[in-house]
């Protein structure tokens, strides 16, 4: 037996602050989050590639001296050279400046109206999902009516209302994009509103909108904003398919949505004019999604080990 | 008495963010054919893992079997593959869950359950499979098990879902039945019905069961032998008696002296263990218990305590029963209950050294 | 006696009412809770113990029957001021630690929900000073103002609860199964803690559990109910020396003990309601055996109780 | 017809390469692009009907393969001496049936059609008859339509004014004769191939799969059936020209392209390098419409400038790239031969900015800056948009005016022109029938249905009513030409092209006739 | 169960009412009119036609009259389409649009399930980041640069299909996995994550505990459960593929329904309008009806008449 020097027997009872310590560094909720996302390698990725479109978006149009609108018949269809880095489009007009100008106005299209469809959805479906009952039936229903109107004739109504432009066709993205919002939001709510700490809110005296602000809406994060990432694909896809069939935006505006539907055609002569604009949907759409997952579990505390 | 099995030196670690979870630290019990192991201890502190590392349940990755062995009937089970260990599981070992609510598949009819493991082990027919299915539900004492095969488990109380799952566990006749704190979700009564139940079922069949809980009480009425447990070891480890007469460790002082005793009036404050259990990412140094012991030893802060035999069953890991250590009381409750058993050592042994 | 704080007189909670799967969650209750006190309420799962809670604090609408807190309704039409008011004073604590703190908020923001809401500090400071000593009060401490829930263990995270409750400066505070869901060594923490708190500050409790031995530690009457009716109700010390309903008895009966010698011999006794042998007409409410006892039972039960327990 | 924006056509299933000479099957796969509204005469007004209904009806002429028209079911035609009375006499033929075609079925289909109880919206090219247009709008009696069936063989005209490209027009598929017999009796003949769908053209309608395809069949009972060579075509309708031209390339349509259907712009150039493009000339227009009742194209200068200011040339090489003619007129050169130099030269920048100074000077400014805002209006498709889009890069450049595209849904766009809400708009017009009155006639009256500029010109109008009388074709010719001069002088459209018709098709088709006015004809074709 | 498809039966009613109402009202004030044309008719046709149609009479008549042929299955003539009438165009153009629909749903949850349950099984492995790959490829490329994708390389190029056209099985593979490719990436990672969700489950343990093999328990425990969400969004999905979609019948040239929702609205043709809307919509309310009554079979907790999960 091993010899043990006999004052280490010495009675010392509880050492409590050691008990009652966490560990862990105290940080603040940001910072937090932050070094959560940095541990998701994946996301990261998609941060730094989302940064680097919005980069080229804000500036890659002044990187080349052309100018996305301005035509040059004599130069169209020219493949990618050092002269025109992503080639020339059917007009002549440089694609590289147009991929960036492009990228504005998809991104902002996507952005916008995640996030108009975050905020009508959120509130909605909260909304109905808290309240139950008739009203939740009626919210809901309203939902399908909304759905089963032809979309097409809303979105002309709403041209000839508020006349074509950048504005109304992000209405018009929302006009029935935040149903599927609030459909999440709502199942999120109803399973969410008999879980205790809301029973505990409701016995504090808080109201509706704080029990929506602070603790529903904050927990249904993760599909929220899964839903919202995919929100921003179908929006950049719709305002294709609405300047497609000329209710989009006005040309010579570019959109990558557009642009891809004007490349397509010449896929088989003019390959780059789809290849650029699809690639970088493609990409952004990637960017999206997995920052979007990284968001969802570096915004939950929950996943703090 | 016959062995069915031995743990020994069992580690169990958990890959986290955080850094490694050691959920078992060492771990060595074994248990005879017949005979009901109780394991206690706090929320945390290894007795799933450690129950679930027999079957080979835990997740993996994240969790491992970082050393020790599992001998089944002097086999050991650590090196077997997935379809090896299905084999076992079902077959030679079962498990019951502590939840009932949620350890059911709330989409499939509770008969459909307990025949999966007839049709898997035992090479029933469909309809065999059924008709023993509704007799496994009637010796668990369900009322007409002939309309309740057809029913899902939404449909059963949570002493009959409990059943259930005592049925499905029994189906294969095991040799070695796990029952992972089966009653902490039930009421008294039905607990106290699910205690019987097993009882009898085990003097008809002869099976082994380690039964975790960390109540006491429950403790009491089933277990032939007790292993208490703390962050991921076994810190006492002796029969009922021993364990509930002659405590040794602190940490089964506290627990036992935690409890109000229905008898007594006394109104005085609860002999509570402060403060929380340890995180075992980085288990402290020394005795990891030292820190809410109010017994603790200046060593405790710096060695492990090795582990000591007070009886030829009766073990505990604490400095207290070293030579040099001093004489302390244990709280008032606690003496209250001691009484001299007869097997005791005249002075514990050391059988281990502390790491 | 000392004076009333809360009676509730007959109060029902129907669930689903008006469909096939209606559940008469609690069936007319009547008991009085006084200032100061601690009211123990047993029963096993699913007999109506938290609706009974909730349904006094006004979570649930009452189906019918009354509430009077400080002699005024609670379920009567109130402005939301008034509202405000009663949600001071009467507050809950429940039963899921880890389901009972929104995981999206630190603990310094959940202890001080309801100073915010009541808006009861003036300045940020002020607000933190609060939440700082409600942690210090509850034993936990400054630095665990900014951390969230799940860095914690069960045992804290009840206390977290408890110190949201204290926040408003409740006089009574409904606790729905505090320490079910704890394991012993914290569970003992906690009814430590709310015996202190119950000293110093003068709160009265409704303790709901099924586990009698702890609330019998606690309290100074119990209730038993079953099926959503209160079926015994007296002293602590007297309804575990003379249980007088057949449930109580086999509830007592089941309670396991950490003595093995005990447990060996116990002998458990079931309940089974046609034991009763009521008769379609017999009258069936609480009656008082011996004073402060009251069964729920028959004239015929009445008696002969009565002739048992009279000595 | 009108020319809304690009269309295209479909494939049939077999790839048939040729083999031997004769034994190569004769069977013609094109695509028609959309389902046609109406297979009734009475009841077609788009160009995809047409072109079903010209292959397996026949009129009293048909336009032959030198585009002129030519006997068909008259055997003889009779003109009276003041050109207003043509006498049919109707040759020996039979409808698939077995009926013969009397004069009686020509008197019914043109009467039906003019019937306001059936709804042609097509009617109006049958007011050339007398007392059509009073029946048509409800004004006048059935029996006082100048149509008559002598007896059996002759068919007798009265027409309002005289009329030299009568002849012509009796080709064109109002005039189509039904069978009255059948039609009498079943008011739904047309809807659907089957017994009751008999035609007395060289092919007959066996299916219709409705927004799939048309099968037609040589018909055995088709007068001039020696002539006709093909078995069967198949008429398939796909709505995407990348489609169509992929179906072409594997070998699943014998014919991509105009007229019935569409090639893709991106692929023009390849064609053309390939020499596998085939480029024709039809009497269509393609122009800006300037709204001459808004600022500032209320002031003709302005709209010179703009009109001069155009490169026509390099917009159809660069953009059209089907061989198109620069328009400087407004009636096509087919009409009017000297109309291919037209009457001001392409890409007059210089002359432009002399009438835009003209003009800003009358409108009291000092620069093009301070002109309202332009907006140039079009209805959705990628064509007109590109146009648009380089046609508004060349006026910022040569004029320095900026101008905003407005591209609006066809319904809107139509009904904004209309409502006269619009500066510059695009339209196009495709002749009916090859006259020049086809392409003056609309802009008559400020008020006319197709005018939509707000001008008018009292000098105009005379010239147009003396020319509806004049019976000598060279002296109406020249009357016309002098409308058009007018026209031109006040320029209220600015013309861009002439339209051409650009295909593929396989290279052992031959003979399939596409007249100047685009219509395409199934009758000679055959595969060698 | 009777009852309650009853109510909701009447429920849709309602709904298609108002879409009814809201689409006719809708069609009515956007500009434009069904015989517009570059060549503008005579007014004296133009009334005649109208007249015909019933144009001219006030709304409410003509509201009235619509609402006549809804309930009569009855949608009158195509206003455009001459030779057809609205129910000719439903009953020609479904079929083709219902085959090629199912056709691309069975794919969509055929290898959405497939790849979700791959990723799930082999959660942070190679097979899960290669099955969610696919998956954002199939969100972000959109259908039409699918289908032209499809159409180039294997029709054109490989000359394994056909490039276009409605005829045989052949025809329709394209078509239908271009149509799928989008709905087959939502449902792979709606799969995986209610997946892996369900895998965390206590059953699951016990399910293995039982000795049961990785197939057995994935096929029996985990994917019936797994699929709630994914039947959920089945439920719009449904309507929107069935009806056809108007991007992928003109690449395809195939004579679905589809082309109708963009082609009548473009041509004003009122009555096609009123007939496809009506149609889709009813589509789309039944088979949300039928996805809540499917979540009933798949998960029996849910009870129908309360809509409440249980426990
Ligand atoms: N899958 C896992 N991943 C990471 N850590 C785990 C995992 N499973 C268990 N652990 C950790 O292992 C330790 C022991 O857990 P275990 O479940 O065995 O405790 P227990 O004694 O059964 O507690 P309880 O009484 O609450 O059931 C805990 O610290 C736990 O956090
Ligand atoms: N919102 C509700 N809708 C319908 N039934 C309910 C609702 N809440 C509770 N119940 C039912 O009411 C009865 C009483 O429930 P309650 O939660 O009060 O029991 P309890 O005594 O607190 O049980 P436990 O000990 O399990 O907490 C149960 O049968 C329960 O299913
Ligand atoms: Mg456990
Ligand atoms: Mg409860």
């Amino acid at each position: 037996m091993m010899q043990i020097s006999k004052d280490k027997f010495k009675l010392v009872g509880t050492q409590l602050g050691e008990a009652e310590k966490i560990s862990k560094p105290s940080l603040s909720f940001w910072k937090d989050v932050f070094i959560r996302f940095r541990k998701n390698k994946l996301a990261l990725f998609g941060l730094v590639l989302l940064g680097l479109l919005i980069f080229m978006a804000i500036f890659g149009p002044y990187m080349t001296p052309y100018d996305y609108a301005s035509n040059d018949l004599s130069n169209k269809n020219q493949p990618p050279s050092s002269e025109h880095w992503f080639g020339t489009d059917d007009l002549g007009r440089d694609v590289f400046a147009r991929t960036w100008e492009g990228a504005r106005i998809s991104i902002f299209i996507g952005v916008a109206a995640a996030v108009i469809d975050l905020i009508i959805g959120v509130l909605w479906g909260g909304i109905a999902g808290y309240k139950g009952g008739r009203t939740d039936e009626g919210m809901m229903r309203f939902a399908d009516i909304l759905y089963g109107v032809p979309y097409l004739l809303l979105v002309i109504l709403l041209m000839v209302v508020l006349g074509q432009g950048l504005s109304t066709m992000i209405i018009a993205m929302s006009i029935t994009g935040w149903i599927n919002m609030s459909r999440i939001v709502r199942g999120q709510v109803l399973s969410l509103k008999n879980q205790e700490y809301v029973l505990a809110a409701k016995t504090l005296g808080a109201n509706t909108s704080r029990i929506m602000g602070k603790h529903l809406i904050p927990n249904s994060m993760g599909p929220i904003l899964v839903t919202m990432t995919l929100t921003i694909p179908s929006a950049i896809f719709t305002e294709a398919f609405l300047s497609f069939i000329g209710l989009g935006l006005t040309p010579p505006i570019a959109s990558w949505g557009t642009m891809a539907n004007d490349g397509l055609p010449a896929m088989r002569y003019y390959p780059w004019r789809l290849f650029f604009p699809a690639t970088f949907i493609c990409l952004t759409i990637f960017a999206f999604n997995v920052v979007g997952d990284g968001l969802r579990d570096a915004l939950d505390p929950r996943m703090r080990k | 008495m016959e062995k069915l099995l031995e743990v020994k030196n069992l580690e169990v670690s958990f890959q986290t963010y955080g850094g490694t979870v050691k959920a078992v630290r060492g771990v060595s019990f074994d248990l005879h054919k017949g005979e009901t192991l109780a394991i206690v201890g706090e929320s945390g502190s290894g007795k799933s893992v450690t129950s679930q590392s027999i079957m080979k349940l835990i997740p993996m990755p994240p969790g491992r079997i970082s050393g020790g062995q599992i001998l089944l009937n002097g086999e050991d089970i650590v090196p077997k593959t997935e379809k090896q260990m299905e084999k076992i599981r079902g077959k030679e070992i079962s498990m019951i869950f502590q939840d009932p609510m949620t350890s059911l598949n709330p989409t499939m009819r509770v008969g459909n359950q307990i025949m999966e493991v007839l049709i898997k082990h035992q090479n029933m027919t469909k309809t065999d499979g059924k008709n023993r299915a509704i007799e496994l539900l009637r010796l668990v004492g369900i009322p007409m098990p002939e309309k309740r095969v057809n029913q899902y488990p939404h449909e059963f109380s949570g002493g009959m879902r409990q059943r259930a799952m005592i049925a499905i566990a029994l189906a294969a006749n095991p040799k070695l039945l796990i029952a992972d704190e089966p009653t902490t979700a039930l009421d008294v009564t039905i607990q106290a019905q699910i205690l019987e139940l097993m009882k009898d079922l085990q003097n008809k069949m002869d099976t082994s069961i380690i039964f975790i809980t960390h109540d006491l009480g429950v403790v009491a009425n089933v277990a032939d032998r007790v292993a208490v447990m703390y962050a991921g070891q076994i810190v006492e480890m002796g029969t009922v008696d021993e364990i509930f007469y002659d405590p040794r460790h602190p940490y089964t002082w506290g627990l036992l002296a935690s409890m109000p005793s229905l008898e007594n009036d006394d109104k005085a404050e609860l002999a509570a263990i402060p403060g929380t259990p340890p995180d075992l990412t980085n288990p402290p140094k020394g005795d990891a218990f030292a820190a809410r012991n109010q017994y603790a030893l200046a060593i405790d802060f710096e060695e492990e305590p090795p582990m000591f035999q007070i009886s030829e069953t009766h073990f505990a890991k604490t400095w207290l029963l070293h030579p040099d250590a001093p004489q302390v009381e244990p709280p008032e409750a606690v003496k209250r209950r001691m009484r001299q058993l007869s097997s005791t050592f005249e002075k514990p042994v050391l059988v281990k050294e502390g790491k | 006696m000392a004076e009333k704080l809360l009676e509730i007189k007959n109060l029902k909670q129907h669930f689903n009412v008006g469909r096939p799967n209606m559940v008469k969650a609690v069936d007319g209750i009547t008991f009085d809770i006084y200032k100061g006190e601690t009211l123990g309420l047993v029963g096993e799962s699913g007999c109506g113990k938290s609706t009974t809670g909730r349904t006094i604090i006004r979570l649930y609408d009452a189906t019918d029957g009354q509430v009077l807190f400080e002699g005024e309704d609670v379920h009567g039409k109130k402005s939301a001021k008034e509202l405000k008011k009663f949600n001071r004073k009467m507050q809950m604590i429940f039963q899921d630690p880890y389901a009972s703190l929104n995981p999206r908020m630190t603990v310094a923001d959940i202890i001080a929900e309801g100073i915010d809401i009541h808006g009861l500090a003036k300045s940020k400071k002020e607000r933190m000073e609060r939440v700082y000593e409600l942690l210090e009060t509850v034993g936990l401490n400054k630095e665990h103002a900014n951390r969230y829930p799940h860095e914690f263990s069960g045992g804290q995270r009840q206390r977290i609860g408890i110190a949201r409750a204290l926040a408003v400066d409740p006089d009574f505070i409904i606790a729905d199964e505090p320490i079910s869901a704890l394991d012993v060594s914290i569970q003992a923490q906690v009814v430590n803690l709310m015996k202190k708190l119950q000293r110093e500050k003068g709160l009265t409790y409704l303790f709901i559990a099924h586990d009698l031995s702890m609330v019998k530690y606690i309290s100074d009457r119990i209730g038993v109910m079953y099926f959503g009716k209160l079926v015994e109700l007296a002293p602590a010390e007297d309804l575990y020396k003379n249980p007088m309903h057949p449930y109580t008895q086999s509830l007592l009966s089941a309670i396991p003990l950490p003595d093995p010698e005990t447990e060996r011999s116990r002998r458990r006794k079931s309940y089974d309601t046609a034991v009763h042998n009521y008769a379609d007409n017999d009258k069936l409410e609480m009656r008082e055996i011996t004073p402060g006892h009251f069964v729920y039972c028959s004239e015929k039960e009445y008696n002969e109780l009565k002739a048992q327990y009279a000595k | 017809a009108c020319n809304g924006g690009g269309d295209n056509a479909n494939g049939g299933e077999k790839g048939g390469d040729d083999g031997g000479k004769s034994d190569v099957p004769q069977e013609l796969r094109v695509n028609i692009n959309t389902e046609p509204p109406s297979l009734n005469p009475g009841l077609a007004e788009d160009s995809t009907s047409g072109t079903v209904l010209r292959n397996v009806l026949e009129g009293l002429t048909r336009i032959n393969q030198d585009g002129k028209p030519e006997k068909a079911m008259a055997e003889d035609i009779k003109v009276s001496e003041d050109g207003k009375t043509y006498t049919f006499t109707i040759r020996d033929a039979k409808w698939s049936n077995g009926d013969p075609v009397i004069a009686q079925d020509f008197e019914y289909a043109w009467k039906w059609a003019l019937d306001p109880a059936n709804n042609s919206t097509y009617a109006y090219q049958l007011y050339y008859l007398e007392g059509a247009e009073a029946f048509n709008t409800g004004k006048g009696e059935k029996d006082a339509v100048g149509v008559k069936a002598i007896d059996e063989k002759t068919l007798e005209v009265k027409l309002v004014n005289p009329t030299p490209y009568f002849e012509e027009l009796t080709a064109f598929y109002t005039y189509l004769p039904v069978n009255s017999k059948i039609a009498e009796a079943n008011p739904d003949w047309a809807t659907d191939a089957g017994e009751n769908f008999t035609t007395n053209g060289p092919f007959h309608l066996v299916e219709w799969a409705h927004s799939d395809k048309i099968v037609l069949e040589k018909s055995e009972t088709y007068w001039d059936a020696e002539t006709v060579k093909l078995d069967s075509i198949e008429m398939i309708m796909i709505n995407d020209p990348n489609t169509e031209l992929s179906m072409f390339d594997n070998g699943e349509l014998d014919w991509a392209g105009a007229p019935t259907g569409a090639l893709p712009t991106d692929a023009m150039q390849a064609l053309k390098d390939e020499g596998r493009l085939v480029t024709q000339p039809i009497a269509g227009i393609y122009n800006y419409k300037f709204n001459t009742t808004v600022e500032p194209f209320n002031n003709v200068n302005i709209r010179k400038a703009f009109a001069h200011a155009l490169n026509r040339q390099e917009l159809i090489d660069n953009i059209l790239q089907g061989e198109q003619l620069p328009a400087m007129a407004i009636v096509p050169p087919s009409m009017f031969e000297e109309n291919e130099k037209g009457y001001f030269p392409d890409n007059d920048v210089e002359k432009a900015k002399e009438y835009l100074q003209k003009g800003l000077e009358e409108l009291g400014l000092k620069d093009a800056s301070e002109l309202p805002a332009v907006t140039l209006s079009y209805n959705t498709s990628e064509a007109h948009q590109k146009i648009a889009q380089a046609i508004q890069d060349m006026w910022k450049q040569n004029l320095g005016v900026e101008v905003t595209l407005d591209n609006a849904e066809w319904n809107v766009f139509l009904d904004n022109v209309n409502q006269m809400d619009y500066q510059v708009a695009r339209m196009g017009w495709l002749g009916d029938f090859n006259d020049a009155i086809n392409f003056l006639e609309m802009y008559r009256d400020a008020d006319g249905g197709n005018n939509n500029t707000g001008w008018e010109s009292k000098e105009f109008q005379d010239l147009l009513a003396k020319s509806a009388t004049e019976t000598d074709p060279e002296a109406r010719q020249q009357l016309l030409k002098d409308a058009e001069a007018i026209f031109m002088e006040d320029m209220p459209v600015a013309p861009i092209y002439f339209y051409t018709n650009n295909w593929v098709q396989a290279e052992n088709l031959k003979d399939v006739a596409v007249s100047g006015l685009g219509d395409v004809q199934y009758k000679w074709a055959y595969f060698e | 169960m009777a009852k309650y498809i009853g109510k909701r039966l009447v429920y849709m009613l309602l709904s298609l009412w108002m879409i009814v109402t809201a689409t006719f009202f809708f069609m009515r004030i956007a500009p434009g009119n069904p015989f517009a044309s570059e060549k503008k008719l005579p007014p004296e046709i133009e009334a005649n036609l109208n007249a015909h149609f019933g144009l001219d009479k006030p709304w409410y008549a003509q509201y009235w009259e619509y609402l006549v042929r809804i309930v009569n299955w009855d949608f009158g003539p195509s206003f455009k389409y001459k030779s057809q009438t609205v129910n000719d165009l439903i009953n020609e153009g479904f079929p083709v649009s219902f085959l090629l629909g199912m056709e691309a749903i069975f794919i969509a949850v055929a290898v959405g399930v497939l790849l979700g349950i791959i990723a799930a099984l082999k959660h942070n492995r190679w097979p899960d980041y290669t099955a969610m790959i696919v998956a954002v490829l199939g969100i972000s490329v959109p259908s039409f640069i699918m289908a032209s994708f499809l159409q180039y390389f294997l029709a054109i190029k490989m000359g394994i299909f056909p490039v276009a056209r409605w005829e045989s099985f052949m025809h329709s593979v394209l078509p239908a996995v271009a149509l799928a490719s989008t709905p087959m990436a939502f449902i792979a990672r709606l799969t995986r994550s209610s997946m892996l969700e369900v895998l965390a489950n206590d059953y699951i343990k016990t399910a293995k505990s039982k000795g049961l093999s990785r197939g057995v328990i994935t096929v029996k425990h985990t994917i019936r459960n797994a699929l709630l969400p994914v039947v959920t969004y089945m439920g719009p999905l449904t309507a929107g593929i069935l009806t056809g979609s108007f991007v992928i019948e003109r690449i395809f040239g195939i004579p679905g329904l589809g082309a109708h929702f963009v082609t009548s609205i473009n041509n004003r043709d009122y009555t096609v309008i009123m007939g496809v809307t009506v149609f889709y919509s009813i589509l789309l309310l039944v088979s949300i009806l039928l996805v809540d009554i499917a979540y009933g079979i798949i998960d029996p907790r849910i009870k129908l008449a309360g809509g409440k999960k249980g426990e």
